[in-house]
């Protein structure tokens, strides 16, 4: 509505204002005692409880994020590795996708959570466990963003690389994947931010590190203040995780470059 | 909150009452199946919440005003500030009902090096476990692996040989130790807790919501009675009690229900004066401090626990008042 | 007169919609010969852009069939190259990739399909461009792209569908005798769709009208004029003559159809 | 890539086809004894147990999906409430976008399960503290959603309503909230089954119904069948649930009839 | 010579982008008379787009001004009705609240409204499509709708950016002429943006010719052709002279244009 774009200064300090104004205002309101640090701490006490995690002897913080990463990113890669190429293939084959869909709808709507049960009886409380929390907790996600974008490539394309003598595995590899890729990797992206959801649940049971891990056994000693730890250090991370991500994409699509939206 | 202080259409006080499926909660099942809490003018509705920390949690946000819980997960509210609660008193001694289990192939504690255990974090069982392999000369950060289980997972994790040790409290325990060949290698009573103060390693202690109390102090105490005398009345019929416990609240067997239950040491209101102070839990208490405090590090300051204790709400309306709340009544 | 490239035999098409079934070509036949440009006019919405697409195998007809030198189109042929109307490139290919794709597939060498793609990009003036990103071009520049992709890849048949819409009258007019000037070279078979009565009277050896929907041939005019066709042959009274008789065949069908019930 | 598109009759038997090789398989594995029914009960198993919950004297399926349906609805409704002016608001505003994402970006990471500790400090174990559990679980995915579809609104047909004489209430009103709407309504259909996973969190703790309630309770006594009924019954109310909102949507949309994809 | 409506004063674009900056207009000046019809022609990517969007308020001049009967434009200004070159209509109404939209804004009553837009279609041949949607129309029917959207709007000045580059031949001939005949009933103010020569010289009092980027004013011609310009016009000498010139003035241009290196 506002015709102005805004440039990338504006939008950095807009946007600490607007921060900023959150945390303050959850500050005063700890500080004037209009909520119970008990409830909720002040930003500062989170902060300074950050810090003391990630410095003090035991320097945990560091430790719990490598340790969930290794577990989100084991199980996004795997996701990804079987959900990308079975939704290609359902994207581009009717019968595929007419035959997976119901078994994948019947899937997708499971939590991650609701796979503890099973998956500790066939897996038990390994890290192999919790892969698979990830792994199905994601998976049917890959599999939807995937089909979709490949539903999505122009058949236009496909008819003009037939037209100019495209075999149909020379029309996979040079169109249908060029084509689709820049709706896979934004749909891995939402997936990878989906996939991080899931190492709380993934973390509940038979883990000894790890933020999830972090987050359950601090509720259990009734530091709320390491429960916020834990929840800003998954945000954070995802938002790190966002940015390279961001940068992938960049390197990966150099024909998007600039025509990206706000 | 305003919620909960209105009065049901019969003219009761709903109350609120968490707990789990430990025994420690059977006079709050005998008070609701034997229509005490409504002879005392309460409506009780009884909400299944497995963790002590989770009870606590929902006592604070007065949305529950009644639980039995664990000592630790109450020390460590207090150690954060939590200001929301009484601690009103410790209505039962039951050592015995936790142990550590190891699975076939161990029977010593110096093969539990390098070796996993899993147990609920945060809990009572987390002391037993430390205090054993302490006082076996394993050092639990590095000689053992400690994994986090949910209460409800420990049994059947522990059969299908994830861990190579586990520890929880009943019902759990008993289906740990019927595991074939699995040894139990050691019980909360093997602890120095047992051993110098004669209870489990987190007794159960009683909490009521302060707002809820505050509000209406009259009425806490008029509850408190009527809680009370389901426990004598348990103390009294623990057959009987058995049979309300069965079922409907603890799925188990009614044997195995039995003997534990004949376990039970019940206090009742009248020995909380003499259970509530400096020579009885109130040292256990300094005691446990020490240890998660200096030792493990768990709690970051030890609590002025004596500031939640609230002796007042144990007097019944009828007793009249009395002039000093931590003085002890007269033994027997 | 040589042998046909391409005998299209009373071709049918039927497409089935939400609201029933629409004819969009009706018993349409036609024989192009080799080297000779054959240009299609016709109404809005009359099918032209359904024949095209039937001749290079991307629908099947429903009735009657469409023989490429003999033999019964069956599926995408790679031999008719079709210059779409909304260019179609593919967006993650540079300008030089995208007209050295056909090579490509081919597996002919970097080295000589670049070689071969800079020639092709010259021609269309696009020199400089090399680098760019379709998504960097104007529409005009994309359409001159799309049509050195087709010609690099070296088809026996063209196949154009209003392929120079989007061009102003100038570059439009240079495309054209670009055009021209290859097919001339190279003995190329074209089929040509436009909505310029002027761009077909300039490009065609023959000129087919088409009716209103559902299409069918209503004339078919042997375009006599004198090559090279620049613009004073415009002004020519054959020019004009056969200008207004085209216009007039093509009036008719318009004020046809656009008087026509919603659904034929 | 195969031309032909298969029609409703065809997508159907074909669907029946895959779910029958699924269910099938799984049947025949379990019966033939590779798969010992206590970690996997077969799906005819599932199915009498279904039925048993489903008719039996207790009668308890009804009641679960039904306390779970309250739940995830309001939960939703109120995500929905909230998340949608907002959102719209975000769309429209440079400078309101600028100023939110930050703190958007923080809260969306994290998983509804992740609210469990503090939801219960705040709000106890009442209802309101699951309708909020789902309210944190998806209301951060209803305004990025919200906002993307504003965002996408085509400029140019702003700039035409303007350009006829629209004020800037009028443009919001006959422009920004229909062309916003197709895209708001599939990211809500999104958000609704998002909003289901959060089902499962929500009744964790201080539930004594509902379909998370139940998964939890049979995992507790190793019914790994009821587990199995309790996901089931989550697939098949979303599953319900979508082909509802896809009606809705072509009540809402006409103009985009017969525009969908397969 | 009435006075004018439309004023530019040394307007002047430049855009940021990405490799620098771009300067799309450089001190265009022009003033329109009222009643009067003035054809833009000019290489593609000249400028004329960006030039219509300064005046119908879209996006304003980086220097200089225009002023729309003395007073300068500022923001987007509805007496200067546009009509979109990619139609720009609103995919959730029917053809006739596409149409009614305008008079809707201002608090007509729908039954007048609705009355007044039923003509406006019949007179763009659409009757029988009032309960349409636009995405079930044709291109050439799409851009039928959006000029009577806009004429119903009854602005006092018309824009118009190509607005029949997807009509056929013949439909287009019939669009020009219902145009002309509101433009001279109801003394509208027209500014036409068109590829074709011809229909610049069929439609215009004047007609401009612009440079290639950055664009400037290259020759005005007034254009005295006698109306109503038919078929037969086309053939007269002063039209052939006329086309023959801008023919020459433009194709400096875009030759100009096309050789010129990539940046400017
Ligand atoms: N896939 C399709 N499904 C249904 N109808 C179609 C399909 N393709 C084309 N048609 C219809 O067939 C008729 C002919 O379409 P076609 O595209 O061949 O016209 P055209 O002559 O190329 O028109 P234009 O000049 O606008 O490009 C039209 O009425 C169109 O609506
Ligand atoms: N928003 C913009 N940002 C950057 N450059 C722009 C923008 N709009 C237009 N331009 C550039 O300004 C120049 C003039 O564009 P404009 O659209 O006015 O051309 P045009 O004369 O209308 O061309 P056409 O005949 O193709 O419609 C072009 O080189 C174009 O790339
Ligand atoms: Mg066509
Ligand atoms: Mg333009």
């Amino acid at each position: 509505m506002d015709n102005r774009e805004l440039g990338l200064w504006q939008t950095t300090v807009i946007g600490a204002l607007g921060l900023l104004v959150f945390v303050g205002s959850w500050e005063a309101l700890v500080r004037l005692g209009v909520i119970d640090p008990y409830f909720l701490p002040a930003p500062s006490d989170i902060l300074r409880r950050m810090l003391q995690m990630a410095t003090g002897p035991e320097a945990v913080l560091a430790h719990d994020i490598k340790m969930s990463a290794t577990r989100v990113l084991t199980g996004f890669a795997l996701s990804a590795l079987v959900g990308v190429p079975l939704g290609l293939a359902m994207g581009m084959s009717h019968w595929v996708r007419a035959a997976l869909n119901p078994v994948v709808s019947i899937i997708r709507p499971l939590p991650a959570l609701s796979w503890i049960p099973l998956s500790m009886l066939w897996l038990g409380i390994d890290e192999q466990q919790k892969y698979a929390i990830v792994f199905m907790g994601s998976f049917a996600s890959v599999l939807v963003y995937t089909t979709d974008a490949t539903v999505r490539v122009d058949e236009i394309l496909i008819i003009a690389a037939r037209n100019l003598g495209a075999s149909r595995l020379q029309t996979i590899r040079h169109v249908m994947l060029p084509a689709a890729l820049p709706n896979i990797l934004s749909g891995l992206k939402v997936v990878l931010a989906i996939a991080w959801t899931c190492v709380i649940s993934a973390e509940m049971v038979g883990a000894n590190s790890g933020l999830g891990f972090r987050i359950w056994t601090a509720k259990e000693w009734s530091d709320t203040g390491q429960v916020l730890v834990g929840m800003l250090s998954i945000s954070l991370t995802v938002l790190i995780l966002d940015i390279l991500f961001r940068w992938i994409e960049h390197i990966l699509l150099p024909w998007q470059r600039g025509a990206t939206r706000s | 909150s305003s919620q909960t202080d209105e009065q049901t259409q019969g003219g009761l006080f709903r109350v609120v009452a968490v707990g789990s499926q430990w025994y420690g909660h059977v006079p709050v099942w005998v008070g609701i199946e034997r229509g005490i809490f409504i002879k005392y003018g309460f409506q009780v509705e009884w909400r299944f919440i497995g963790k002590s920390m989770d009870r606590l949690n929902a006592i604070s946000s007065g949305e529950a005003q009644f639980a039995s819980l664990g000592e630790i997960a109450m020390l460590s509210a207090m150690a954060h500030g939590n200001r929301r609660f009484y601690w009103v008193g410790n209505q039962d001694i039951a050592p015995g009902f936790e142990g550590l289990v190891a699975r076939p192939g161990i029977e010593r504690f110096d093969q539990l090096r390098g070796k996993c255990i899993g147990f609920p974090f945060g809990s009572s069982v987390e002391l037993t476990c430390r205090m054993l392999l302490k006082q076996h000369g394993l050092n639990p950060g590095q000689d053992v692996r400690l994994v986090n289980l949910e209460v409800g997972d420990v049994p059947a994790v522990f059969r299908a040989g994830n861990v190579d040790a586990a520890l929880i409290w009943e019902p759990g325990f008993s289906q740990l130790a019927a595991v074939p060949g699995a040894t139990v290698l050691g019980m909360d009573t093997d602890t120095e807790v047992y051993q110098r103060f004669g209870t489990m390693t987190g007794p159960d202690v009683l909490i009521l919501g302060k707002d809820w109390a505050d509000a209406d102090p009259l009425r806490a105490q008029n509850f408190l009675k009527a809680y009370f005398e389901a426990l004598e009345w348990v103390k009294h019929h623990p057959e009987k009690a058995t049979d309300v416990a069965r079922g409907r609240y603890i799925q188990q067997d009614r044997a195995l229900i039995g003997t534990n239950l004949e376990k039970f040491v019940w206090y009742g209101i009248k020995e909380q004066y003499r259970v509530m102070n400096d020579r009885g839990i109130f040292a256990q208490v300094e005691y446990i401090l020490d240890i998660l405090h200096d030792q493990m590090h768990a709690i970051p300051v030890k609590p002025k626990f004596r500031d939640w204790v609230n002796l007042d709400l144990l007097r019944t309306p009828d007793m009249g008042s009395r002039d000093s709340t931590s003085r002890p009544p007269p033994d027997g | 007169m040589t042998e046909a490239v391409i005998q299209a035999q009373d071709v049918s098409k039927i497409f089935p919609t939400r609201k029933g079934i629409l004819s969009a070509l009706e018993i349409f036949s036609l024989d192009v010969h080799k080297g000779e440009v054959v240009c299609i006019v016709g109404a809005s919405g009359c099918g032209k852009s359904t024949f095209l697409n039937i001749v290079a195998g991307f629908i099947p007809p429903t009735r009657g069939r469409v023989l490429l030198e003999g033999k019964e189109i069956q599926g995408v042929e790679p031999r008719c190259g079709m210059i779409f109307q909304n260019y179609a490139l593919f967006p993650w290919m540079t300008v030089l990739e995208n007209v050295a794709f056909g090579p490509r597939l081919k597996g002919v060498s970097t080295k000589r399909r670049h070689e071969q793609a800079h020639r092709w990009i010259a021609m269309v003036g696009l020199e400089g461009f090399e680098n760019a990103y379709p998504g960097e071009l104007s529409g005009g520049m994309q359409q001159r792209v799309a049509l050195s992709r087709v010609l690099a890849n070296e088809p026996d048949v063209l196949l154009c569908d209003e392929p120079f819409a989007a061009l102003d009258a100038m570059t439009r007019q240079i495309m054209q005798q670009e055009l021209l000037h290859i097919v001339h070279k190279s003995q190329k078979t074209v089929l040509f769709i436009t909505h310029s009565i002027d761009e077909a009277l300039i490009l065609s050896d023959r000129l087919v009208v088409m009716s209103a929907r559902p299409g069918r041939v209503k004339a078919i005019y042997k375009n006599d004029l004198p090559r090279p066709r620049i613009l004073d042959m415009q002004l020519t009274d054959r020019f004009i003559e056969l200008k207004r008789e085209v216009w007039e065949l093509v009036q008719e069908e318009v004020i046809g159809s656009m008087t026509a019930p919603r659904l034929g």
